[in-house]
């Protein structure tokens, strides 16, 4: 009945405009310096509507959405907890949203002051020497990790070590990275029980080793045991270690990646530490290095002098592998995670990680109980766990898309599914802390609702979502015939 | 309880389920001797109230001064409606549209910001964001080695009125994988890219030609020549452009006779606070062709199972999580919210409210250099034409005349000495919309006073 | 598929609790003073929910609103104009809203100007000779003015005058008024074309007449054409004029109350001047008055001496009517008018005064042609104005509210419905300024499709909504089975 | 153009339609001699910049004190949710929920408001709310006149304990329907309404009593006992509490054997900023069997035709909509907002928070007071327990003495000259949570100076 919600173009009407908006109109003869020949001819094709028109149609856009603010969003290795009020508050504060980037040291003190303390706190919680905080997100950060490890090889005159290992079940970005600093990448499998396979690795390493990238715990879901050994081997071998530490929200005061061994670790602030995801972004990756990497960072870094703050930079780190951003990366981001960590306190990180387990574990239990197959059952969850669900696509021919799908039609956003994608018909469950019980119980009952309507009525699960704004999409017709933006006659 | 929801009793039963007697249990799998002895380092926890009055003392500390500054990021007014919406917990608190069904909202705004970029910049795809405009700069240099098939130097040529920063983020992104970034001179009278410079690559194998417009100095390339000049000889050309800007200067599409191949550029006067430099977001554009090439998410418009039109993410073939090493780049989590607040922004300024912002702020930047030149010692740095942006050259040092400023609340712009020496005692101000007359003519006053106060050189 | 949302006490656990909102935990000795025979036995019965299960709640909650942000909302004699979001963002200044009521009034210039400027402009439109801003809401504001009219008579030693003259279409609240301030409400009927019928009103005026209310345009959407015949009859029977001006957008810069003979109106800023209805309130309802009652206006009043605004009291009015709030009415609201106002500026007064004339007009011109009854067929409509459906409701069995609810349907809220009393099976229908064309023009669309359903198919139009969170609600078990408080063991 | 979306194309085909030449035409109805000829006195329009800067500079002059006043509007910790989900647009641009099943959102949450005031005071229903804690003291009043059938005489005893403001307000409002407010006085040295001040009304017709707790003065009143000697009379009682304080306090509800009849307080103290004295709430409650004589709006829980739960509106033939000139009250629109921000308020503090809140404010009061009788010339003016607030006596006069803290940016208090002159140069000061004992440290080595400065009485 309700018809959907237009492009905003179609709402567009020549000459509308929310005109309180704009700035007077300034005499033409303050643009005739400008060369004809550079100007532009005609306007540019962007919406012309009033105030009331764009907040309406975005407001209805945003109704559209699952978000951590009204479901239950257990989207495995993306950590999708609350993300406090008082962050965004606080961190929107009017003097924080006027500072120029460029403004003096003078007037930041306060801003720098938080970043300098978050630094700290990074340190602390990683158990890293120091830490920079301009990378953008977390592969932003990946990136950062390996160029440091490069440059440090380079810097000893190891020229030839080109090569980075990554567990087959590594996030993504995880070898692109690899990519973006060219190296070489070289997969690894993983064991029946989740563990790295210490032979393969053995087999791998050697003078061309770079380093090695590792979650821990792992994009399984699983604390990865032999940790200790993966590390002798690749420092054996001159290589270092990578800590993708996109997914620390389990092991938050619980065990410390630079006391596992390793060198340098990325941790994404808009997952542990509960800076909003915003539809996409933005994310904030701060890299924590050991000391061999100190020189290394990216600039710029904040520095103490007395009761001074102030900018480090090339000047500072003559080594540096450079700048990443314009400016000083995510501040707005880095505001947040301050925030939310000065309210945790020591104790809440450890909290967290406690919680964060008891959650995964609950709930993994409760899927078993109700006869879902684990993908590791031997093991314990860490912040997260995978579900298999191939006995249901081989026998119900219901598969880990269509129970996601389901999942939706019960007011319930779907974990990660196909990822990681050694595990067929997998969905990666990641309830995160802030989550209730009640909650955790509610989409244990929808999933056993589910696989009724599986085995009772199929068609229901594989036709799903119902109730959604949309059924399911085309996305094969998406990549073929590309509709990427609107124009004056488009039609779909 | 950092936000953790639990009580005693639901622990209890939780772990009776689990069958462990602890939660300490549930880590009986790390080793030992790993185990986090302490966390000193961090505080003791505050709560909300507290965190509160800390951050406002220190916001109060930091104030707002009265700013001049642009070099990249750039004061406008941001309409109330943009945050209000932006900060919508639909839009604040979800994630990359995965399930496309349950994020149409997220979704069909990509698609519109992708739309509105295509026409701001006259290219034909645009993608969903990249980490902020230097970054996607690097991105864009990465991208031409990919789609200029016929090269194969990976050399890219940079101007030096390429912002500083980006020419540095560039060089960190892209030279571990082989790129070669060449600096090209610009004439320190006319503050642009010497037409000569380019003599030099005559026959060469050249990747990739940058150029900003309007360039780091504010001055006004010629963007049309050194585009037809670079498609002629196989190079393609990659624009770094200023939003606001292509509301009054000619979009990259339609530089030269074919348009450059890649238009990209920092987001943030789109709606973005200043912020201390971030989160911003960089915007990436190209030609159709290329699209395969382009790094990011890409939203399409498309049709469900029953024929209703819809969006979902799409082309995913080129990302990490489906091609892993051999993506078009490795960035996953992009700038969505400030996409989105863009995205609103754009709505509401439009064609004619972004036209009038872009000749505000041009307007006034020729209002402050008219009034600064007549400060005895300060004299305009090139002749020519400037947009938003100018450079000045004072008979003295910088550094400390800005520091007399600043002790009277004004931030006068930025000290060029560190980054173009050869420009002397050269300082680049701005002025947006946001400045009135009167704020101007403090400016020029507290400049009288503050040259009088430092020695002329 | 999705589940009601739960009343938020069906989420509580004991135990449960948002901890980072609260304080620090005091020593039970700092409450050892307190009596024990006066302290509380068992804690109060709310909810104990984290700030996640909360905000959750309430976000799931409001989305299942009408709202302007989302909807056209054309409520009759409401004047659902949208809200620009300038104005919440700047009357919620951190420093506006710590402002303690009591402060000195050196540590309020800043406000005290708006105040002072907002007076000032409300007696401009409103062509008054001064203004008070302390009645919160309409109905508070019609109470100062025949307050101050009862007040008036008074002084001059004209005890007898206790009746008010009403016309029948008046809104509720005048009646309720004149009840309020003790007075006898006299009502008086209207003519067939909406205007007061006069030799009635000469019938009921005489030495007991204290005044008139009346609403010019009045609640039936028309123009009031007699009103100086009126003012003449009513002032030379010794009683005084009131002004509702709740709806003042159709005159706004065009006609103003005190040049028509008003001695009195209140204006209700949350609907001309844009100030948020928030579900129910907070309004505000400034009066403003002629010569004659200027003494009698309620305190507080924002004076200016000088550069220096300053509060004036009892003590500059002695025969002000007293004090109708505990401060001074709703300031937060007051800012919000005033900022509205200034983006208006002198044009933008009389534009709103056209738009939403011309938005009616065209309404419920395109509402004729379509073959809907308007109730005043041969008068312009002013702000709104009012459609019968009482050909539909004898004809085809289908009522007004028939129609409203079937809009919803639709996605648009409902035209007022009911009110005014006289006209049967009515839809009082007020568009705004601020809806474009286009909305208008799909509302039409909707109201012929209704029509096309009432013809055809009528039990989709008598059993709407269909579409909405809830269908038709059982009022009559409400008032029956009074359910007004949830219980640990409530079930409806 | 004042948010109005016509485009030139729209006004013509609109007039078209109309049949009308100009926009001027639809207003020949009104007489020409009443047209507006100017509107001089509004000034000219200003963009939403403009505004934004003047409202900026004019907070910004006003600034933020370290402040020490209560009186019957308190400073609290606002969780930054609260106002997040109170200005979404859903709630804030809705109206009143005539429309039931489009406005499920804004009902139920009136439902939950309605069932937490009743928790909070141990009363039985309460309504939507009023304008605020004075007026609804005021209907209160009109209200026993109505339920109270057994009185005739419309006598409402008021003690002076109860917040001056209130006793003006309910003076304002009902005395045109004939209600007598008679005053009883309380004891200057123990700050409470005197137990032998009720004898003279020993067989007398008196409709209501009413009872501030805490009173003014902070201090506790002997709620018990007034109840019981009103209710053993036929007097109905009137509660008039602060919402915090019952998180500790005895509630209306459990006052002497019956409870209190009527309950109303000022709602400001439950997420609602100071915002110089409004937009608050008040609220109301009573028991079931004077809920028809209950003004205000009130939602019950109900189902729809399909017996699916729902929210409506209900005992509306109570209101002015409905019954006109017999209506309980003229209310119509009320105070909305306030009430949502108070029901996210109440959710995230519940029982313990709440709790808490109250305590500290209490213990905060009592350190201030222990500090503050530290300095020469100032003692406590009531030796026996108050809450969340107190009487201290200087020996010299107030006025000079807070302007001399007002300077220091200290607001030191409600100097109660005006209001008790009985009570000699007497301060009302309140500390909340928000205050940390270096802020009273600060206020009490502050006022030593400010004693010094002004002379001794
Ligand atoms: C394990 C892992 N590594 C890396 C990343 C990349 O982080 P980002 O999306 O912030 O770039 C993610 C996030 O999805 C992740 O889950
Ligand atoms: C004509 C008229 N008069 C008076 C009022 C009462 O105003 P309020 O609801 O602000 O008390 C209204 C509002 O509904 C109204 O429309």
């Amino acid at each position: 009945m309700t018809a959907r919600e237009k492009v905003i173009f179609e709402y567009s009407r020549a000459g509308r405009g929310a005109l309180d908006q704009w700035p007077a109109p300034v005499a033409a003869a303050a643009l005739g310096d400008l060369p004809a020949g550079l100007r532009r001819q005609r306007p540019p094709l962007l919406p012309e509507v009033g105030e009331l028109e764009a907040v309406r149609h975005f407001t209805r856009l945003s109704q559209l959405n699952f978000s951590i603010d009204t479901h239950f969003y257990p989207l495995g290795s993306c950590t999708m907890k609350y993300n406090p009020k008082a962050c965004n508050q606080y961190a929107m504060l009017p003097e924080f949203l006027a500072r120029h980037p460029l403004a003096p040291e003078s007037q930041g003190q306060g801003v720098l002051a938080c970043l300098y303390e978050l630094q700290e706190m990074l340190q602390a919680v990683s158990g890293m020497e120091g830490v920079a905080l301009s990378p953008m997100a977390g592969a932003h950060g990946e990136f950062a990790g390996v160029a440091m490890i490069r440059a440090y090889h380079r810097a000893r005159g190891d020229l030839k070590r080109n090569e980075i290992i990554v567990p087959e079940a590594a996030h993504g970005t995880n070898p692109a990275t690899a990519t973006m600093c060219g190296c070489v990448v070289r997969e690894i499998p993983v064991t029946g029980s989740g563990d790295i396979d210490l032979e393969a690795l053995k087999a791998v390493v050697g003078p061309q080793t770079a380093g090695i990238m590792l979650t821990n715990p792992s994009t399984l879901g699983v604390f990865e045991r032999s940790i200790a050994a993966v590390a002798r081997i690749v420092h054996e071998a001159g290589g270092l270690l990578y800590y993708d530490g996109a997914n620390l929200n389990a092991i938050l005061g619980m065990v410390r990646p630079g006391d596992m061994g390793f060198d340098v670790i990325h941790m994404n602030l808009h997952k542990t530490f509960s800076t909003p995801h915003g539809g996409g972004g933005p994310g904030a990756g701060a890299v924590g290095v050991g000391a061999r990497l100190l020189p290394f960072l990216p600039v710029p870094v904040v520095g103490k002098a007395g009761e001074r703050y102030r900018w480090l930079t090339e000047a500072d780190l003559p080594q540096s592998i450079g700048r990443l951003s314009a400016f000083m990366g995510n501040t707005g981001v880095l505001l947040r995670a301050y925030i939310y960590m000065r309210m945790l306190g020591r104790e809440g990180m450890r909290q967290v990680g406690e919680y964060a387990t008891l959650n995964a574990n609950y709930l993994l239990k409760c899927l078993q109980d109700a006869g879902f197959d684990a993908a590791y059952p031997q093991r314990r969850a860490s912040h997260e766990f995978i579900v298999t669900l191939k006995r249901q696509a081989r026998e119900l021919n219901v598969t880990a898309m269509d129970f996601a799908k389901r999942l939706l039609d019960y007011g319930f956003h779907a974990p990660t599914t196909y990822f990681p994608l050694l595990v067929p018909e997998c969905l990666l469950i990641e309830p995160t802390e802030t989550e209730t019980k009640d909650t955790l119980d509610a989409f244990v009952a929808a999933m056993v609702r589910i696989q009724g309507e599986a085995e009772h009525e199929p068609s229901r699960v594989t036709s799903a979502p119902h109730t959604m704004p949309v059924r399911r999409l085309d996305d094969v017709r998406a990549a073929r015939q590309l509709d990427l933006t609107w124009k004056p006659t488009a039609q779909p | 309880m950092a936000f953790i929801p639990h009580t005693a009793a639901d622990v209890a039963a939780m772990l009776a389920a689990i069958g462990v007697a602890r939660i300490e249990d549930l880590f009986a799998e790390i080793p030992p001797e790993l185990r986090v002895k302490s966390l000193a380092g961090v505080p003791e926890a505050l709560n909300e109230m507290e965190i509160g009055r800390l951050m406002s003392a220190r916001a109060r500390a930091d104030g707002i001064a009265l700013s001049f500054l642009g070099a990249g990021a750039y004061e406008h007014h941001i309409p109330a409606a943009v945050w209000a919406i932006t900060t919508r917990g639909e839009f604040y608190s979800a994630y990359t549209p995965y399930q496309a069904e349950a994020s149409q909202g997220t979704l069909q705004l990509i698609y519109e910001f992708q739309s509105m970029i295509a026409g701001l910049t006259g290219m034909e795809v645009a993608n969903a964001s990249m980490y902020d405009g230097a970054s996607a700069t690097a991105e864009a240099a990465l991208m031409a080695v990919r789609a200029n098939r016929k090269s194969r130097s990976a050399r890219i040529l940079v101007p030096q009125t390429l912002h500083p920063h980006y020419r540095q983020v560039a060089v960190t992104t892209a030279s571990n994988q082989g790129l070669k970034f060449e600096e090209l001179p610009y004439g320190t009278h006319d503050g642009i890219t010497a037409a000569d410079a380019l003599a030099r690559y005559e026959g060469q194998d050249v990747t990739a030609l940058v150029i900003q417009q309007p360039n780091f100095f504010g001055r006004l390339e010629e963007v049309d020549a050194l585009t037809d000049w670079a498609h002629a000889r196989g190079i393609l050309v990659i624009a770094v452009v200023n939003p606001t800007s292509l509301a009054l200067l000619k979009p990259p599409g339609e530089w030269g006779a074919r348009g450059a191949d890649i238009a990209v550029g920092e987001g943030q006067p789109l709606g973005v606070p200043l912020s201390s430099g971030g989160p911003y977001f960089g915007f990436m554009t190209t030609r159709m062709e290329y699209v395969r090439q382009m790094p990011g998410r890409i939203v399409g418009r498309t049709v469900d199972s029953t024929g209703r039109e819809g969006f979902t993410l799409t082309l995913q073939a080129r990302e990490q999580h489906i091609r892993r090493a051999r993506a078009t780049s490795n960035i996953c989590t992009n700038q969505g919210l400030l996409m989105t607040a863009a995205t609103v922004y754009l709505s509401l300024l439009g064609p004619q409210g972004l036209m009038r912002t872009a000749a505000a702020a041009h307007a006034r930047t020729r209002e402050l250099v008219t009034a600064l030149t007549r400060v005895a010692g300060v004299r305009a740095a090139f002749a020519a034409p400037c947009f938003h942006e100018a450079v000045l050259q004072l008979d003295r040092p910088v550094a400390p005349v800005l520091e007399a400023l600043a002790v009277r609340g004004i931030l006068g712009g930025l000290d060029l000495a560190g980054y173009y020496p050869e420009l002397g005692h050269a300082l680049l101000v701005c002025a947006t919309e946001t400045k009135t007359s009167a704020d101007i003519e403090r400016y020029r006053s507290v400049l009288t006073e503050a040259m009088q106060s430092v020695r002329a050189a």
